[in-house]
């Protein structure tokens, strides 16, 4: 019912002063009154005894503030939505920002950008919070002074040209960045730029290069690919791309029946991963037997009989079998290698394609999106510092103090440069150590332009005006390019001014609202692999321990470790919150001798931290695996001394692990914060998984948990008007992009790391995930469990007071406000899908923060239960409008957060009655089964058994 | 203005005997005060069974009916809503609170019913403050005759009293 | 003779004691039971001060200006909306552009700062209310607000309760007026055409919970 | 060792001093310090309180999937006790046992105090306490009403409806020994005040007929109540659907459970008191052996309780209630408590068949105690071990009580004791007059077993 808009100008000029509120909307921002409203009834009614709603209702009074003038665009209490993009490390997400009265409150996809297709992850989901943050630098300083930041811009952009400049920034893809560049360096010659991020991709360019002479970037097409052999590559979690990759993947993957194809996967990588969890044939290995892995399977696909030496038969077998797998399906097949594998892995792969015909089929090469990819990094920069030709030093986004190798002793360097500048959103460790601070502005206050993985053109559209004394990347660079007054709308109206030349303004809004500019994807490029270099020689594996280190699926490499949703994210595989751990296999926690929260040293060279053990089933042997991004020691008090930073001990290269690490028992403990315990089903039917073999000899498997029981209580549901979901969990990698989505939709608090500890999560959706292991295989099977709408919910008629009760069109619904707290409800929930507020944690929200609350949805107070409502909100929204235009609900009108967000479109929704549409023809698959249907409480959300494909030839 | 004579006696026996002699005299208006509820005194005075039972029963089943009825009336017809599938009326779960509620009720009933055709709930009645009465509730007898008794007089009456055994005679002065 | 330990009258006080310690006990139920029902407490009938002494009598009836014209978003979002100052300028610039009632109007149009208006029909934040579909369905703005164009100042003529609202939405057709009859002669249209009107806007009276709270 | 009920033949006059005399003889230091300590946990367990409502429930170790804990334990638990009196002063007089007399005014007593601490619980443990009077159907603006459908209506009818008849009948009972009191208590002002509720009883025998009769059926009604009480409390467990709870033999389980673990009360309460007033003559060993006697049979009923669970756990197939009952209590999280609860509620009792236990006060004392331990160890077990492994083992956890759970729990003993000692001093604890008619029932050799 949102409607996509394009210019927010108009929108946004007529604000008045006061930023922090959103003015002109006619009821303000009210979660302070309507918790206030929740204390006065409460204390009211203590007192009286009785009372009514409206009993304490008169003070304060709600003022209302309409607008001066109203854009005609703008209804006041009906929400809009706007194109934009959110770029991480260079590559952009299309994505559609719902905002009620110019006040950002939810991030969608974008279904006509490329790289989302309408759906979403974690960190787009969750990026709508850090816009709100209360701890964002709200101007700029100058040695800790507060100063003007027009002002600072002028002289910046006075300077006579400067010799001995560099700038620091996270990889970057934009176009008019570009530009910008470019007049940076004529206006300060010999300026040269460093492009870092913790979690560089210069290993895969300069494979790139290593096979075709230059730096490409590779296209997957996993729609046409039947078998995919990942080397150490998330690519449905972890990669640029990985948001449109899921998807594609899943189109593939999901069986339709008993007799449909799906494609194969076979993986290798050190720790369990999202799209590990949906891999057939899943190989741990330690990061540094990637590479002999690569070898071998070149060798074998080139033909090479003769099993590679330094193999164990385990290996050997899921090596033999992926070449063969793959040798026979030329052209319907693809290998990929993880980001984080050095050059000559990448080089292989390239070849591996290239020998089974991928190249031009399933693979295709562009030029890469990013600017400079083989330019300047950190390294460069390093030296430069070292031997002081650094004069001023320009770093933005980017925190090497915290993230770069201790190696390199980055604070000290720092110290030797005469000028430093430091842009971003949060006074973090490097802010504190450079000379000037400039904040940042969210990419929802800024204009700019990025591309996207396949190269097509992202526009970034502001959605609310600055919050506080903030500028953008561009407008940074561009003042060093000499723009007094840089303004980001001018720059990108300038930039693609001739794009719209043609047909002038509404081509312009036009690609504003659709977020992209078409038909700017880079072209396929003519390779063959081998033209380069021949295939490199890959270092073998000692067998001495090795730490990996990966990107926190939470907090990425630590730049959103600010973001409360993310941190109180469990982790797809170990459902840790609020930290990270030594994540290590049974086996060898057994070898040293420790289990969950024990405490270990991981020591490389002169450098060692401790972290508190974690036991994952699935991972490789003699490896940890440790996440980068915690032990923050600036940034927030969300971030601050949460976990444990790694980077202390992390090599600069290669930077994907570190070998050799001695692991010490240090005999200490520590609590670590996650929400499941216990992953192991106890032979209960809960999550069904077979293979597709056996679900095509007994397709009905699931028949004992799905249709009627019989019940002596009469049928309700006599009209056909009844929501209901389906879930297949075959295509769930359990990443979790479902919960933080529901957090944004629906105003769920966070409770904190003593919280989970004390079980009292409040997520609504949370994803249970149970590890079938047989032998050396782990089965992962991830079930999001949210309230199932049970039609004889047994959490309704215990309560007394009907505060849960059922709607007629099948919903159960909670009524926050006649909730009393008996929690009941809760201990009747099989499935303990309800949620409590055991303390008042709404009752400090930050005033920037309570913008963003959803403005349709109620905020609990204390001592009332809450659970998934369907996001009852756009039902109902959804309803009135068809009741106000006299017409019917249509097929796909109303999608939950959770639907929305998921990447390979694992969750569907919709009215039971409208045939054709996924949530009803999935349900009729016979793998469809309900959770503890033999109890009898009817569940209105269906789940479909995870089918796994394995080959044959490797029954083990 | 005394309206009555009172006797005491020292035992449950001797003030059966003095009933039974005044019942011969023809005395019909008698009462008798006792330290607990002795059958054998009751059963000289020969009473009628009390009838409050069958109120109790009376008021316990209204109740009941009542709160069966304001079950129904508030969740199958006012605002009858579906929980757990389960049928706005719903006579299995309406059971309890109108068994409850009877007891309940039942439980006034007799109480206050005591109270009432106890004549209780005051402080001061005809025979309070006679002479040595407190005995009364601890380990003597009492015979109260009226003097609206046809076969009442003055010097008769209490020297039958005082023949039966009583350990003393008094007139109360007249109740308020 | 001992004096008697309570004196003759006691009996009367006695039993007067207990039943005011009864009713007692009662009223601490019963008067706040009552005092929730009163206007005082749902705010019926209260004139509250407005930054603007607008006068509705005198737009509404003397100029007959439709509700709609001002409270134009009622037909299309969940709350009607109060008139943005441009909307009142629209008239005022021509007409009393300068009376001195309008100061405040004119300053909050010129130097673009709203006007601070204070709430006059108040749900509870966790009650979601749609104009829109009420407007839709041919509720006459009269049935909730009352006859405010005879009102110089505006005030709640409803409760505004929970009852209020589901008594409505329990039997509610008859609350529908006809279309185009004169509101004085509604209950005598609505004795002849009964829940007619409200068959033809195909009117839906809902009880779910999630109507309202969500 | 005489088997009597009444030991010598005191006088009316003799009977009412001894008895009625604890309302005025002064307390020793015992006394005071004993009622000193319970004054200070009664404060502590109200600032505890305005704590937890003023802080949040979350100040208690609840959580998901334990959404309830020690408040609803502590809640059954007591009310549980609560049975003893009604069970000993309405049952044991329907069926003429001559022996209840001197002891029914003191249970019916702890019955009420303990019925009081219970009352507080199911209030407390809600998020919003201030909403509790929701569960009443009152005339409310919002024209929602409780749902009956639900068991904690019926809990909210069940217990006040126990409360108030328990109330009504301890009073009735009373009111002749208060009117004794008024004429016979030494100072003017206490036989004022006796006076005052004694209602001017002046012993009529019209007054006796009907009050008698009311006796009589208030007992007739207080029996099913008090059977039904306990099952109401039970069912609403047994309405659930969690493993170790959806059971139907819950009702009789309970109830047995309760009258097993009051009459331990009872004995708790009783040996001391009867020492400390030296009514050995009223209260008798024999009184003492057949208090021994129930528990020892509704002890019995408990464990037969226990291994009807277990079977059908087994007989039914389900894994879930498999698991609840073989290996979630005896061997998963808090198993110590399941163990505890065997020795005391089905070992200990079995020491009963043994007259010399059964005449031993030492012995009888310090089983009572385990008794009580046993049957919350019971409650523990069913409401947080159940919870803590329910169906879906993603939501497995265990539980851990705070110290403001503790204190809560321990304050309400105190709160208990406290109105407990001031009953002791302030009122008649055996019930005279009923003793008087006891006494000449024996003088006329009515002696009934």
């Amino acid at each position: 019912m949102t409607t996509r808009k394009h210019d927010r100008l108009r929108v946004l000029s007529s604000e008045p002063a006061e930023p922090e509120f959103s003015p002109g909307v006619d009821e303000p921002p009210s979660e302070l009154d309507r918790r206030e409203m929740m204390k006065l009834l409460a204390a009211g009614a203590g007192l009286a005894g009785v009372g009514s709603l409206a009993g304490c209702m008169e003070e304060p009074r709600e003022r209302i503030m309409p607008r001066v003038t109203n854009p005609p665009e703008l209804t006041p209490g009906v929400p809009l939505s706007y194109a934009t993009s959110m770029v991480i490390d260079g590559f952009a997400t299309g994505l559609l920002v719902q905002t009620y009265e110019a006040r950002p409150t939810k991030v969608e996809g974008n279904p006509d950008h490329p790289a989302s297709l309408g759906h979403t992850m974690t960190y787009h989901q969750a990026s709508v919070l850090d816009l709100y943050d209360p701890h964002r630098a709200r101007g700029p300083l100058e040695a800790g002074t507060p100063t003007m930041l027009d002002r600072l811009l002028r002289n910046i952009a006075r300077r006579e040209p400067m010799t001995g400049l560099w700038f620091l920034m996270h990889p970057q893809s934009s176009p008019l960045l570009a530009d910008l560049i470019a007049a940076v360096r004529q206006r300060h010659p010999g300026t040269r730029f460093a492009f870092h991020s913790p979690l560089d991709r210069r290993q895969v360019y300069e494979g790139a290069r290593l096979a075709f002479g230059r730096p490409l970037e590779a296209q997957y097409r996993f729609t046409q690919a039947d078998v995919v052999v990942s080397l150490d590559a998330d690519f449905m979690g972890a990669m640029p791309n990985s948001v449109r990759w899921a998807y594609d993947f899943a189109q593939r993957r999901r069986l339709h029946g008993p007799g449909g194809q799906m494609s194969r996967l076979y993986l290798a990588e050190p720790r369990p991963s999202p799209t590990g969890s949906l891999a057939d044939h899943r190989l741990p290995a330690r990061p540094s037997e990637i590479a002999l892995l690569a070898q071998a399977l070149l060798s074998a696909v080139q033909g090479a009989t003769a099993p590679s030496g330094n193999l164990t038969p385990r290996q050997q077998r899921w090596v033999q079998a992926a070449a063969s797998d793959l040798g026979s399906r030329r052209g319907r097949s693809l290998v990929i290698a993880g980001d984080r594998q050095p050059a000559a892995v990448h080089a292989a792969v390239h070849a591996i394609n290239q020998a089974i015909g991928a190249i031009g089929s399933t693979v295709a090469f562009t030029e890469p999106a990013i600017l400079e990819p083989l330019g300047d990094g950190l390294p460069e920069l390093a030296s430069a510092m070292q031997s002081g030709q650094v004069q001023t030093l320009v770093i933005v986004e980017t925190n090497p103090v915290y993230t770069a190798p201790p190696e390199l002793d980055f604070p000290a360097l720092l110290a030797k440069v005469p000028e430093t500048l430091y842009a971003g959103d949060m006074l973090d460790e490097t802010a504190r150590q450079c000379q000037w601070f400039v904040p940042l502005s969210h990419y929802m206050e800024s204009w700019g332009d990025a591309r996207a993985y396949d190269g097509s053109i992202s526009l970034i559209q502001p959605l609310i005006r600055r919050m506080y004394d903030s500028v953008s990347v561009w407008e940074l660079v561009a003042a060093f390019a000499g723009d007094e007054q840089p303004d980001g709308h001018r720059l990108v109206r300038q930039r693609y001014a001739d794009e719209a030349a043609d047909a002038g303004l509404l081509t312009w809004q036009k690609h504003l609202q659709l977020g992209v500019i078409p038909n700017t994807a880079l072209p396929p490029q003519q390779v063959s692999a081998g033209a380069g270099a021949a295939p490199p020689q890959l270092s073998g594996a000692g067998s001495s321990f090795e730490v990996s280190f990966e990107e926190s699926p939470s907090v990425y490499d630590g730049r959103f470790a600010a973001n409360s949703w993310l941190q109180e994210l469990p982790k797809p595989h170990t459902k840790i919150t609020w930290g990270n751990a030594a994540v290590v296999s049974p086996a060898t926690a057994r070898e040293l001798g420790v289990g969950n929260e024990d405490v270990v040293r991981l020591v490389r060279g002169a450098f060692h931290v401790d972290l508190p053990v974690y036991v994952l089933p699935g991972h490789a042997d003699r490896c940890v695996t440790v996440e980068l991004g915690y032990g923050r020691s600036a940034g927030g008090p969300v971030a601050e001394g949460v976990g444990v930073n790694v980077y202390r001990i992390r090599p600069p290269s290669p930077a994907s692990h570190a070998s050799p690490v001695q692991v010490i028992a240090t005999g200490g403990t520590q609590r670590l914060a996650y929400t499941q315990k216990v992953f192991d089903q106890h032979g209960r039917d809960i999550a069904r998984y077979a293979e597709a073999a056996f679900y095509q000899a007994q397709p009905q498997f699931t028949e004992a948990q799905r249709g009627p029981l019989p019940s002596w209580l009469p049928e309700f549901f006599e009209n056909n008007y009844q929501w209901g979901m389906t879930i297949d969990t075959m295509i769930c990698t359990g990443c979790s992009s479902c919960v933080v989505a529901c957090q944004a939709e629906n105003n769920i608090p966070v409770v904190g790391k003593k919280g989970v500890i004390d079980d009292r999560e409040m997520h609504w959706l949370r994803i249970d995930t149970y590890r079938e292991i047989s032998g050396d295989d782990v089965e992962f099977i991830h079930q999001p469990m949210l309230c199932q709408h049970c039609e004889k919910a047994p959490c309704e008629y215990v309560c007394p007071v009907y505060a849960t009760q059922h709607s007629p069109d099948g919903l159960n619904e909670m009524v926050y406000n006649r909730c009393i707290g008996t929690r009941f409800c809760s201990n009747n929930c099989p499935y303990k899908v309800r949620r409590f507020n055991w303390f008042d944690y709404t009752e400090d929200t930050p005033k920037t923060k309570q913008l963003q609350f959803n403005p349709n949805v109620t905020v609990r107070a204390r001592g009332v239960m809450e659970k998934c409502t369907f996001c009852v909100q756009r039902i109902r929204a959804a309803e009135i409008v068809a009741r106000r235009e006299r017409r019917e609900i249509q097929p796909g009108e109303v999608a939950t957060a959770c639907q929305q967000a998921c990447p390979t479109g694992a969750i569907q929704f919709g009215l039971l009655h409208h045939n054709g549409t996924n949530v009803v023809e999935w349900r009729k698959e016979p793998r469809a089964y309900a959770v503890l249907h033999d109890l009898g409480t009817r569940p209105r959300v269906m789940y479909l058994a995870k089918i796994t494909n394995p080959n044959p030839e490797l029954d083990d | 203005m005394a309206d009555r004579m009172l006797a005491e006696y020292p035992s449950e026996a001797a003030i059966v005997h003095a009933i039974h002699r005044l019942r011969e005299d023809g005395y019909v208006d008698i009462e008798a005060y006792m330290p607990f509820g002795s059958h054998v005194v009751e059963h000289a005075l020969d009473r009628p069974r009390s009838r409050l039972p069958i109120a109790i029963f009376v008021v316990g089943i209204c109740a009941a009916l009542g709160a069966y009825l304001l079950q129904w009336f508030l969740v199958a017809y006012l605002y009858p809503l579906v929980v757990g599938g389960r049928p706005p009326h719903f006579p299995l779960a309406f059971i309890i609170i109108t068994f409850e509620m009877g007891i309940l009720f039942s439980g006034f009933a007799a109480f206050f019913g005591t109270l009432g055709l106890g004549r209780l709930v005051r402080l001061v009645d005809g025979v309070q403050g006679t002479p040595g009465f407190d005995s009364a509730t601890r380990d003597r007898f009492w015979l109260e005759v009226s003097m609206r008794d046809p076969a009442f007089d003055p010097e008769r009456t209490r020297q039958v009293l005082a023949d039966a055994g009583a350990l003393r005679v008094e007139i109360p002065e007249g109740s308020p | 003779m001992i004096h008697p330990l309570y004196p003759h009258w006691s009996n009367t006080v006695y039993r007067a004691v207990i039943v005011a310690v009864l009713l007692g006990l009662a009223s601490l139920v019963l008067l706040p039971w009552l005092y929730v029902r009163t206007t005082y407490n749902t705010n019926q009938f209260v004139p509250w001060d407005q930054p603007v002494e607008f006068d509705h009598r005198h737009h509404v009836r003397d100029d007959g200006i439709e509700c709609l014209y001002c409270h134009s978003a009622a037909e299309r979002s969940p709350s009607a909306g109060v008139p943005t100052t441009e909307v009142c300028m629209g008239c005022h610039s021509q007409i009393w552009s300068d009376s001195p009632l309008l100061e405040v109007v004119r300053r909050s149009y010129f130097s673009g700062k709203p006007i601070n208006w204070r709430r006059v029909h108040d749900l509870p934040d966790f009650t979601y209310f749609n104009h829109s579909v009420h407007v839709a369905r041919g509720i006459d703005c009269v049935n909730c607000h009352g006859d405010v164009g005879s009102m110089a100042r505006v005030v709640q003529v409803q409760p505004l309760t929970m009852g209020w609202c589901v008594d409505c939405h329990r039997a509610g057709t008859q609350h529908i007026p006809p279309p185009n009859v004169p509101r004085d002669s509604w209950e005598a249209s609505l004795q002849m055409l009964g829940d007619e009107p409200a068959r033809n806007r195909d009117v839906t009276l809902l009880t779910t919970c999630t109507a309202c709270h969500r | 060792m005489s088997k009597a009920l009444l030991i010598g033949r005191p006088t009316d006059a003799a009977l009412g001093d001894q008895l009625l005399g604890t309302t005025w003889r002064r307390g020793g230091r015992t006394w005071w310090i004993v009622f000193a300590i319970s004054g200070a946990l009664t404060l502590m367990l109200f600032s505890l309180i305005t704590y937890t409502v003023v802080t949040g429930i979350g100040v208690w170790g609840n959580m998901i999937p334990v959404a309830w804990a020690f408040g609803i334990i502590n809640f059954v638990w007591w009310i549980g006790i609560g049975h003893a009196g009604t069970f000993i002063s309405a049952i044991l007089y329907l069926f003429e046992q001559p022996w209840r007399t001197s002891i029914n005014r003191l249970a019916e007593a702890m019955t009420l105090f303990a019925v009081l601490q219970a009352a507080m619980y199911p209030v407390l443990h809600l998020g919003r306490p201030w909403f509790g009077y929701w569960l009443f159907p009152y005339p409310s603006q919002m024209e929602v009403w409780p749902n009956v459908k639900s068991a904690l209506p019926w809990d909210a009818a069940a217990v006040s409806t126990y409360f108030t008849v328990s109330l009504l009948f301890w009073y009735l009972g009373m009111i002749p020994d208060l009117a004794s009191l008024r004429d016979s208590a030494p100072t003017r002002r206490r036989r004022f005040i006796y006076g005052l509720f004694a209602l001017g009883w002046n012993g009529k025998a019209t007054t006796w007929r009907h009050y008698r009769a009311a006796y009589l059926v208030l007992a007739g009604i207080a029996t099913p109540l008090v059977l039904s009480v306990h099952s109401v409390v039970s069912s609403d467990f047994a309405i659930g659907l969690t493993p170790g709870w959806h059971s139907t033999i819950f009702p009789p389980y309970f109830v047995a459970g309760a009258i097993f673990s009051g009459f331990a009360m009872v004995l708790t309460l009783l040996i001391p008191v009867r020492h400390i007033f030296k009514l050995h003559n009223v209260v008798t060993e024999k009184h003492l052996e057949n208090c021994a006697k129930l528990t020892l049979v509704t002890g019995l009923i408990v464990a037969y309780g226990y291994i009807t669970e277990w079977f059908l756990a087994w007989y039914s197939g389900n894994a879930s209630e498999i698991y609840q009952a073989w290996i979630a209590r005896p061997l998963g999280p808090r198993a110590t408590v399941f163990w505890i609860t065997m020795i005391c509620n089905v070992l200990v009792p079995q020491l009963f068949w043994w007259k010399r236990v059964r005449r031993s006060v030492l012995a009888l004392f310090v089983m009572s105690l385990l008794i009580n331990i046993g049957m919350w160890g019971e409650r523990f077990m069913i409401i947080v071990q159940s919870l803590q492994r329910e169906f879906l083992p993603s939501m497995w956890s265990s539980y851990a009580p705070t110290w403001v759970d503790i204190g809560i729990f321990v304050g309400t003993m105190g709160f208990f004791l406290f109105l407990f000692l001031l009953f002791l001093r302030l009122l008649p604890v055996v019930a005279v007059s009923e003793m008087r008619e006891l006494r000449h029932d024996l003088e006329r050799g009515v002696e009934h077993g």
